[in-house]
């Protein structure tokens, strides 16, 4: 046989033999990819949203169905088929439906690992499978598959640790001499490994080679970037996954795989694109810029005299104005506090005072964070205003209150050339009449960097974790009203 | 194992159609649903389900078969809590509510 | 060879000995589909759709050169093709450069009828090279390729025959008993005919049957149809055509062809659909529901005493007027009224009287159609409003001058069940304190209905030529404007 | 002539992405532009002029060189005459100018 098989080669079914069955998997695998593209056209407005998973759903089934059709499938096949996808479902259940929504982040990091080990085995077992009778071309997208694979499997892990905030992983971005060098020699060794196998890929031994140079780039990679970067680097992953789909829809010859690989593909680069701009940052300044590392230097340098607030105090002052903000932030994941965060604006609302949320695009540690939360706390969605739109009312407002956010509110950000946040558009809650800031203590954000915000006289800070304090208001407010009342 | 050229064309017109097409419905997403919306394309990359499934059934040695395994199980585990998640979350997304009547907001807000 | 024969042979090219060239070719034909997505893309702003024309040329450019790399075209071959190119490119130069831009919808129409007749006589060759040696489902898309090539031709060439008001065409749908089973039994034919020939390939005699039934067809399908409808089926034709050239792709085995007919064909659907419901009708009304066959019903019912104006005392009235709002319509395409028009409104505003233009969403004869003749006319397209923009407004607007519209501010549209435009969103002018129409008689628009609007006692009638008229007001205006100032 | 299988089951992905991305893109084309895009898509579907160079530049027989001659004529005016036309329509679409000193625009007003 030439170098250049029929098609039918890597799909399993002879379509000049067994045509009937081609067609019919075929069509089960372009509707599924009807199905994924309908699904993401349907993600885009709330109200088709559910239905874009029905179609997402629909799409998988065929695409399993189809799958399942396919001769080479052995009996005993399809009961390991059967006992591997029982052991799969018995652990996404609980993970999808346990997962507290403060873990999101995480959780899909996590996932991405699953998804990049699912697709680098394949390709290694391809590769096994198939040795040495493997063109050069399908030979190099093979290696490359492999590499991106292990890459995004380690480098999923990292980011789902540091963004757990595992103890032994550090926070902070860690750099070192000669580092970019050694990233480029790792991922210099894996790129000759897919030279040495697309020339002869009868190489066996080259291809553990390029899942160890694989990994440990995975690893590379995300040790200079700080966590408050994670976000950004989980989207890009996400777009390598899907690279990495679309390449093994090449090798295996199925455009279903293409497609969905495609559409993720392009999916995780807009949006870590999206979230680049939100910072004012580059992805080259994200990937390498080691952010936050020079935590240090910042930490030290602004001082000044802060006001604090009693509970007591801090209830009166919201009790008493007609139009508060809150902006909520990070802490607000970490405290659980979406929930009494709703309670307490309720409460509010019930002394007349009218109340809205500012959510900044980049709050919190995944893009939508804080809508997801809030949603989850029941807040109607019409309620949440994007930066664009609060940004010119607050100058009406009477109370800002800060809840577990920091950089996202960090006027140097507007003024300071030398910070790190330069130029990130910021929520403007210093043009407001008074702001009220609920963090736990003076250190700062993600971004490492300190806030003058707090120092401003307009500012109250109210230290303690948001759940609690959120409880202490609603007591004050709601106790006093009935006092009151009485 | 070798693809023909015919293949890896059209794949690239399917490979670039596909793309753009993401590209023009992904970023009309607004910023509400871009957490779901990770969620989701978290379940679709599973898609490498498709993949494994053949590994694992196809039984071709005794060493692809367990990594065939372990990829049903790892993208299982994906497209089953991808999809659980997504729809959680989105149940989550209410349009506000019609006012309700002082008695009934006040007990929820005391519980 | 079996039934499936490897792709090469419609492509022409053997990939698995000419790799370089299939591989170079496919590249090219990539790219230019490429080319046409990011054309349409541009196109969707007027700020970029003229970078979209130049990626739709050299989209073009690159699907040339990929073809005549194909090792097929022997050297007097090549010597042919520049032959015929320069001939089309004779007609084609001074056809795009000087159709004035109100016979634009003909022209649109006239060039479906040339890419179509391409489409079919492509189609035809390729069975009379071929045949018997094809499959019966190449067959059956070749069979309905054909079809659909010589329908869109002669029904293209009716349609623009009828918008340009041909003499021996009636513009008026012509209706007939059993008109619809005479059409269905003409389609049946073809249809009938292509089974056969994917039954048997070899009956060489049913493709002349073909093309005779497709053309007969496309008359038939024209006849019933009133030119108020043609833009409509002018889309829809187009919709047809982008088919039959994506069928022709899975012929050719051609991916260019597929995409470049898919993106035509939603093209032709949408714009379509969007005239449809802008006009609140079905396409089953529009292509079978003889729209102003009953005219004669229609044009006796109303009477009414109208007010007609002479120009002067119509120049005094817009003269001494605030806000005046220009609505135009088919009369001014016909009267190629368009620079009279803005002079008009520039003398008006000299005079310090405010002039916007009410833009309705059929008016003319096809979609945007008042929006190409304002611009040629030098209008800034901010100046234009959509009708949702300005409907709110025309109870505060003085004078609406009504230019050439009818059908598209006739109130029936709002209260009359009976009338056959009923339903059809309009401009609502009789909201505005006068009306001012300018016709050149008493007879109705392209709907065929008498228009009530005349018969308003706000409504004052000028009759004459739009042109005419344009040019009189402006004397009359501008003249009066010099007496004052001397 | 026989199109295989494979090419065809392709060549559905291909219409299906391609028809999506039309209607993606398309329907956000403002109505402005409705003119320049039916002369756009004109050009485009034009696109048989592929098929027609090589029906008329294979010389199979003479009578189907006669019918590629006259469908590279056809579709070359097609080309040429639609990209004209868009272009020459696209020209005329003006943003609002500046205000004008009141003399030049008389003098236009009076031309
Ligand atoms: N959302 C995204 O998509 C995304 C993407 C990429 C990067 N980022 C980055 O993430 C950051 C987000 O900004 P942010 O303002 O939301 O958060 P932040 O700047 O990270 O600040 C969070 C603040 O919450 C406080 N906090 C933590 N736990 C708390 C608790 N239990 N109760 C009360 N307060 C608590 C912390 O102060 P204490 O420790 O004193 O309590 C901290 O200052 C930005 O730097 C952004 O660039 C986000
Ligand atoms: N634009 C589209 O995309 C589209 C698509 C489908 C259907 N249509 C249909 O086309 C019609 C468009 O409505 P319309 O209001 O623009 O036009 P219309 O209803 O056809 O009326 C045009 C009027 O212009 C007058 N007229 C003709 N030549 C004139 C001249 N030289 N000077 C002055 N007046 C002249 C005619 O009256 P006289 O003969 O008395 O002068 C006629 O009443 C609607 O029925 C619509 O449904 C449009």
């Amino acid at each position: 046989m030439n170098t250049f098989l029929p098609l039918a080669t890597g799909f399993f079914v002879n379509p000049d033999t067994d045509t009937l069955r081609y067609i019919v998997i075929s069509l089960f695998y372009l509707v599924g990819a009807i199905g994924f593209v309908l699904s993401l056209k349907w993600m885009s407005d709330a109200k088709t949203a559910r239905k874009g998973i029905f179609a997402g759903e629909i799409g998988f089934v065929l695409a399993i169905i189809g799958t399942l059709m396919l001769p080479v499938i052995t009996t005993t096949g399809y009961i390991y088929i059967a006992i591997a996808v029982l052991i799969g479902a018995a652990i996404g259940v609980p993970l999808g439906l346990l997962v507290p929504m403060t873990a999101m982040p995480q959780r899909i990091a996590l996932s991405h690992a699953f998804g990049a080990l699912a697709a680098g085995l394949v390709g290694i077992a391809k590769y096994y499978d198939n040795q040495p009778d493997i063109g050069w071309f399908v030979m190099a997208v093979l290696g490359i598959e492999i590499t991106l694979g292990a890459l995004v499997f380690t480098g999923s892990l990292m980011a789902a640790g540091k963004l757990q905030e595992v103890k032994w992983l550090a926070q902070r971005p860690i750099v070192f001499p000669m580092q970019k060098t050694l990233n480029f020699a790792v991922l210099g060794l894996a790129a000759v490994m897919v030279v040495i196998l697309a020339v002869d890929p009868s190489q066996v031994w080259a291809i553990p080679v390029i899942i160890v140079a694989g990994l440990v780039f995975g690893v590379l990679l995300i040790i200079p970037i700080g966590g408050a970067d994670m976000p950004t680097v989980i989207a890009l992953l996400n777009s390598y996954a899907g690279i990495a789909a679309a390449l093994l829809g090449f090798v295996l010859e199925n455009n279903l795989l293409i497609v969905a690989g495609a559409l993720v593909g392009s999916s995780g680069a807009i949006l870590s694109y999206i979230m680049c701009r939100a910072m004012n940052r580059s992805f080259r300044n994200v990937l390498f810029g080691a952010f936050g590392a020079t935590e240090a230097e910042w930490g030290e340098q602004e001082a000044g005299s802060i006001r604090s607030a009693s509970f007591d105090e801090a209830g009166d002052i919201l009790k008493n104005s007609r139009l508060v903000v809150i902006v909520p932030g990070y802490g607000m994941a970490v405290a659980q506090a979406q929930h009494k965060v709703r309670e307490l604006a309720d409460t509010l609302e019930k002394e007349g005072v009218e109340v809205k949320y500012a959510i900044h695009p980049v709050a919190g540690r995944m893009p939508g964070h804080m809508n997801v939360l809030l949603a989850e706390a029941n807040v109607p969605y019409e309620q949440l205003l994007d930066m664009e739109e609060i940004n010119p009312e607050f100058p009406q407002v009477d109370v800002v209150l800060v809840l577990g956010a920091n950089d996202v509110v960090n006027p140097a950000a507007r003024h300071d050339q030398k910070s790190p946040i330069y130029g990130m558009p910021i929520l403007d809650v210093d043009k407001a009449a008074s702001v009220m800031v609920v963090k736990r203590s003076m250190r700062p954000g993600f971004a490492g960097v300190e806030n003058e915000l707090f120092f401003n006289e307009k500012t109250l800070m109210v230290f303690g974790d948001a759940k609690d304090v959120m409880g202490e208001l609603i007591t004050e407010i709601s106790g006093n009203r009935d006092s009151i009342n009485v | 194992m070798n693809v023909s050229v015919e293949f890896i064309m059209t794949g690239l017109f399917v490979f670039a159609l596909a793309g753009f097409l993401g590209f023009e419905t992904i970023r009309r997403v607004p910023r509400l649903l871009h957490t779901p919306l990770m969620a989701l394309t978290n379940a679709l990359s599973a898609i490498s389900l498709v993949g494994s499934i053949v590994v694992l059934g196809g039984q071709f040695t005794a060493y692809t078969t367990i990594l065939g395994f372990v990829a049903v199980i790892a993208s299982t585990i994906n497209v089953v809590g991808g999809f659980l998640i997504t729809d959680k979350m989105l149940k989550m997304f209410k349009p506000r509510e019609k006012p309700k009547p002082p008695e009934a907001a006040e007990a929820e807000a005391g519980s």
